[in-house]
């Protein structure tokens, strides 16, 4: 039981951490979309099937086709090679100072806390207790997660649709 | 709208396209189709630069199949020079064959028994049915085909070959016709596997536009696509079918009214909107009525000589004169432009291919199209490069 | 160590290899995925708690469910801003993207 | 193949015949081995079911597309060219693995493996018989699209990692014909799981049982909501397996071989391979959400054992595949995506109406039952003509004139 585990989130944390510091983007999105994956895998393992397929089918199907395609569109210009300036050195620092704070925060908080009453099965959820859930309880969140997806992809195309040229317009 | 109606402009209207892509948005790809392209239909190049798939820059590069032709023909005899075009546009031999048979005559003064010009108009509508049969199929295959088209097209185009082969012994590289007359007299067995032919050619046209013609991918490919306005088709020196689909009627079988083409009835189709579905319907009209021609002159052909009797093979030697010699040929005027110092090759030896100057607008027809349209908007301009590069 | 605790350190990992890279990246769709990630870290413990955890129902499934709807959302326009900012600046460094307008 | 080993059923015999012939097997083995055994027998079995059909797909679509193009097709190799896919396999094995020096190598070489691994993960889940269901799963059908989801990240990387013009071209077509096509071919088949109430496929199976008047079966595509859903999934999945007329990231009259451009070998082999499984495991799947899965088309023809019915329907629409793409054209990649967000996605939507409008009417009878045709019918063909309209709005046939 714990073998899988710890196969699944080493395989999540290296890509992940691998990815966050490469340099070409392409290498990173792959990378992230086999973490992502892993998360998924992970899910799998805990007994959230309908979640796993979730995760995969919107992080590996359609947000990684987003991110690739974002990537492939804003190729950089060729300064690939240029040194680092200063303010990068200085920023670099302090976010690797800043996460390495959150996460020995997070590792005390978590290595201190005693958990009792864990249940030692996975408790059964089947897809159509999941669409009971949805439609009953949570049918008003299901409706404005629908409405937030439906305007965050309006305003999306809205946003990145090139501008109708005006010839005043010098930019 | 006829050519003296138009008034050539200096402002292409490519330049338009070009001008709203000088600010481009993304990076732009520079990509270099051929010369070994499946779909640039010989050793062809176009430098095409791509803002995402649509083209803001296309540079034809040709040359790769240079054989310098002209200069070959200043330095052979007349008649060497003879087998010679049919390598130019190695679909339609019989019409360049023609093209500069016209050109020596006149600058020999040769008439032409009236048999013979029969056998060339038929042998020209026949070759026309042969070029237009293969364009359908290439363009039809540029569209994405999977070879279907093509291969129907083939199986016409044999036919025709067949009958070449029939005749003059070869089945693309004729060199049949001679300056006053033709090589050998047809039999009346050809002749009547001509008129086979030309009776089974109107189904098998009716078979090809029902699968085509009306097609919705077709049309979506193709309608729209590759618009060539008639004032830059004419400025640009462009002919054939390419120049009617635009809608200018500038048909040298009828303006120059050659051979014993005013003997008979035909129309010449017009297109309306100069793109590329008005190129390839303005080539399946016109099978239709090569079908006419042919119908009509192997009902009138008349007996007599093939050849000129005066017509001197060798030793031929025409007196000093210049002489320009066009015919309408399956892809546009086909001309030769011959000297002559009296001696036994001609001084300067030029010729006119329609493939190439009908490919100097290229790229004022894919601009603001994608790399797709680029594929058909050049087949359906119909080049061949033996006669591009020469 | 209990396996929830194997979880919440995961989650935490995640959490935080995100966060560095959100603050030590310039490049804006770097910055984008880690803030990806720090989402999935907290989808990661919904689910942890949901299969560890004492309480019952499967609130914890739902609400990863919704994440994931929200992610996606997040994804979409958080790229059509690079896209635009692209656009703008002919780079995608945010360090220079100063501007809200112009 | 079910995941429980001996299943007591009263399945004829020649029903139970591939159970029994792997329980057979298993007996052989010792008591703790046998689940891994059972797993593994069902993978290969799967793998050679498949890869034979593969192999003898390439010779049919070979066979037909010179049967619809006048020619004869590969029959030189063995009796009609029989041996033709082997004398292939030998050539593609022995070939020569050209790779450019400026290409990502790991990606290059990573992307037909994951192709093919992945084109391969959606048979697990797909009902092939009465009792052939290599994995039961409460979501299989999410499952299945999972796994398809991600095969276009494999072309994508094939079409990056070469480093070449075309292949880059190819691996953008590739990513937006699948964000485009995604959509469509889940929402296609979403009134099948209103109406069926799961997502397992052995459950959209049983819900396609019966007859209506004793001959007519419950299949989905025997409604009007089902039709319309087929037709709509079936041109998304010629899309998802980029098959001719959608063929775009490989398009070779345009980009030469798109994505397969700085392939060759055993490599180029293993593409061509992904795409027949796709293709098949696409079928598999319309087979199973529309077509009735396994059943057979009429009462008394039940004795013919069920995955031989699973078999004929998969083969049947596999043909249709093959005959598409030696008649149609190939479409543009704007006119593609236009399709899918202008045509399939709106139709498809409606098509969520009329599902409910079916769903809600199943007590009228009578009159009123052919009243309930005829609006669901409306609710279908209506919309599917004038969004039609509007899409090829400004072609159509054209009248030529005559110079004077």
């Amino acid at each position: 039981m714990l073998l899988p585990f710890i196969i699944i989130a080493s395989l999540t944390l290296a890509s992940a951490a691998v990815a966050m510091m490469l340099r070409n983007l392409i290498h990173s999105a792959l990378l992230l979309v086999l973490s992502w994956t892993g998360i998924a895998g992970f899910y799998l393992w805990a007994g959230a099937e309908f979640v796993a397929f979730a995760q995969i089918l919107v992080y590996v199907g359609a947000i990684s086709m987003v991110v690739l395609f974002a990537v492939l569109l804003t190729r950089p210009a060729r300064d690939v090679d240029s040194p680092l300036p200063a303010p990068t050195v200085i920023r670099l620092a302090s976010g690797l100072m800043g996460g390495a704070m959150v996460a020995s925060v997070l590792l005390t908080a978590i290595l201190a806390t005693r958990i009792t009453g864990g249940r030692a099965h996975a408790p059964s959820v089947t897809v159509r207790d999941l669409g009971a859930l949805l439609a009953g309880p949570h049918a008003a969140s299901l409706l404005a997660a629908g409405v937030i997806l439906t305007v965050a992809l309006l305003g999306a195309i809205i946003i990145a649709a090139p501008s109708p040229r005006n010839p005043e317009d010098p930019s | 709208m006829s050519v003296s109606d138009l008034t050539p402009l200096s402002s292409p209207a490519g330049a338009q396209v070009r001008a709203v892509h000088d600010e481009f948005h993304g990076d732009l790809l520079e990509v270099s189709m051929g010369p070994h392209h499946p779909s640039t239909h010989g050793v062809f190049r176009m430098i095409v630069t791509l803002d995402g798939e649509t083209i803001v820059k296309l540079k034809p590069v040709f040359g790769y199949l240079h054989r310098n032709h002209e200069k070959l023909g200043e330095n052979t005899t007349y008649l060497a020079s003879m087998p010679y075009t049919d390598r130019l546009d190695y679909l339609n031999s019989m019409t360049n064959n023609w093209a500069y048979a016209v050109a020596v005559e006149k600058l020999a003064g040769l008439a032409v028994p009236e048999r013979a010009e029969y056998v060339r108009v038929i042998l020209a509508e026949m070759t026309r049915l042969l070029n237009h049969t293969c364009l359908a199929g290439f363009l039809m295959q540029d569209c994405g085909c999977m070879g279907t088209p093509l291969m129907y097209a083939f199986r016409e185009r044999e036919k025709i070959l067949d009958l070449f082969e029939a005749l003059s012994g070869s089945r693309m590289m004729c060199n049949y016709q001679r300056f006053g007359g033709c090589r050998v007299d047809p039999s009346p067995e050809w002749i009547a596997g001509v008129r086979q032919l030309v009776e089974a050619y109107g189904p098998f046209l009716d078979e090809f536009e029902a699968l085509l013609s009306g097609n919705e991918i077709i049309m979506a490919r193709t309608q729209g696509v590759g618009r060539l306005a008639p004032e830059l088709a004419v400025s640009a020196g462009v002919t054939g079918p390419v120049l009617r689909a635009t809608g200018v009627a500038h048909d040298l079988r009828k303006v120059d009214a050659y051979g014993v083409y005013p003997k008979f009835d035909f129309r010449v189709p017009l297109g309306d909107h100069g793109d590329t579905y008005d190129r390839y319907m303005i080539r399946i009209l016109e099978m239709r009525e090569s079908i006419s021609i042919l119908r009509q002159a192997l009902a009138a052909l008349p007996g007599g000589p093939i050849m000129d009797p005066k017509a001197k093979l060798r030793g031929f030697r025409p007196k000093a004169g210049e002489a320009y010699g066009r015919i309408e040929g399956p892809k546009g005027e086909i001309g030769f432009y011959l000297i002559s110092d009296g001696g036994p090759n001609p001084y300067r030896y030029r010729v006119r291919p329609p493939s190439f100057i009908n490919l100097t607008i290229l790229e004022d027809m894919c601009l603001g199209h994608t790399v797709a349209d680029a594929v058909i908007i050049l087949g359906s301009v119909d080049i061949v490069l033996g006669e591009v590069d020469r | 160590m209990s396996p929830l605790h194997l979880c919440l350190l995961l989650s935490a990992g995640l959490f935080c290899i995100g966060l560095t890279a959100a603050l030590c990246r310039g490049n804006a769709i770097l910055v984008l995925l880690g803030i990806e990630l720090m989402l999935n870290a907290a989808n990661l413990n919904f689910i942890a708690f949901w299969r560890y955890g004492s309480g019952s129902g499967s609130t914890g499934v739902v609400f990863v469910l919704f994440s994931i709807a929200v992610a996606a959302a997040e994804a979409a326009v958080g790229l059509a801003l690079v896209i635009a900012v692209y656009r703008h600046q002919r780079n995608i460094r945010l360090q220079e993207a100063t501007r809200l307008k112009g | 193949m079910s995941a429980a080993p001996m299943v007591v059923s009263p399945a004829p015999l020649l029903e139970r015949l591939p159970l029994d012939l792997r329980d057979a097997v298993l007996g052989l083995l010792p008591e703790s081995l046998r689940w891994l055994a059972s797993g593994l027998i069902t993978i290969l079995v799967l793998l050679a079911v498949f890869g034979l059909l593969f192999a003898y797909l390439t010779l049919a679509e070979r066979k037909l597309l010179g049967r619809v193009q006048n020619r004869p097709g590969p029959n030189r190799t063995g009796w009609f060219g029989l041996l033709q896919p082997f004398a292939d396999a030998v050539k593609a094995l022995t070939k020569e693995d050209v790779v450019p020096r400026a290409a990502d190598q790991v990606l290059h070489y990573l992307a037909p493996v994951v192709l093919v691994a992945l084109s391969l993960m959606g048979f697990a889940v797909i009902p092939f018989g009465r009792l052939l269901v290599p994995v039961e799963l409460d979501a299989a059908v999410l499952y299945f699209f999972a796994a398809g989801a991600a095969t276009e990240l494999a072309v994508f990387m094939a079409g990056w990692a070469s480093r070449n013009k075309y292949s880059l071209l190819a691996a953008m077509r590739a990513l937006a014909q699948l964000i485009s096509y995604e959509l469509p071919l889940l929402l296609s088949f979403v009134p099948v799981i209103m109406l069926a109430g799961t997502l397992s496929t052995t459950g959209i199976v049983a819900a396609q049982d019966g007859w209506r008047f004793g001959f007519i079966p419950h299949w989905h595509i025997l409604t009007p909501w089902g039709f319309a859903g087929f037709v709509i999934f079936m041109i998304a999945a010629f899309a998802e397996s980029n098959r001719s007329p959608f063929d775009l990231p490989e398009a070779e009259s345009e980009l030469i071989a798109g994505h397969l451009t700085e392939y060759s070998g055993f490599k180029y082999a293993l593409f061509f391979m992904a795409e027949y499984f796709g293709m098949c495991a696409l079928s598999a799947m319309a087979v199973t959400l529309f077509l009735g899965g396994w059943r057979a088309p009429l009462p008394f023809l039940e004795f013919i054992p069920s995955y031989l019915w699973f078999g004929l329907k998969l083969i049947t629409l596999l043909v249709g595949f093959i005959w598409v793409r030696a008649t149609m054209p190939r479409l543009r990649i704007d006119q593609l995506t236009r399709l899918a967000w202008k045509f399939l996605v709106p139709l498809s939507l409606i098509n969520l109406g009329t599902a409910a409008f079916w769903s809600l009417t199943t007590t009228w009878t009578g009159p009123l039952y052919l009243a309930r045709w005829a609006v669901a019918l409306a609710i279908v063909i209506i919309p599917f003509v004038t969004l039609g309209r509007q899409l090829s709005a400004g072609n159509g046939p054209r009248t030529y004139r005559y110079a004077s």
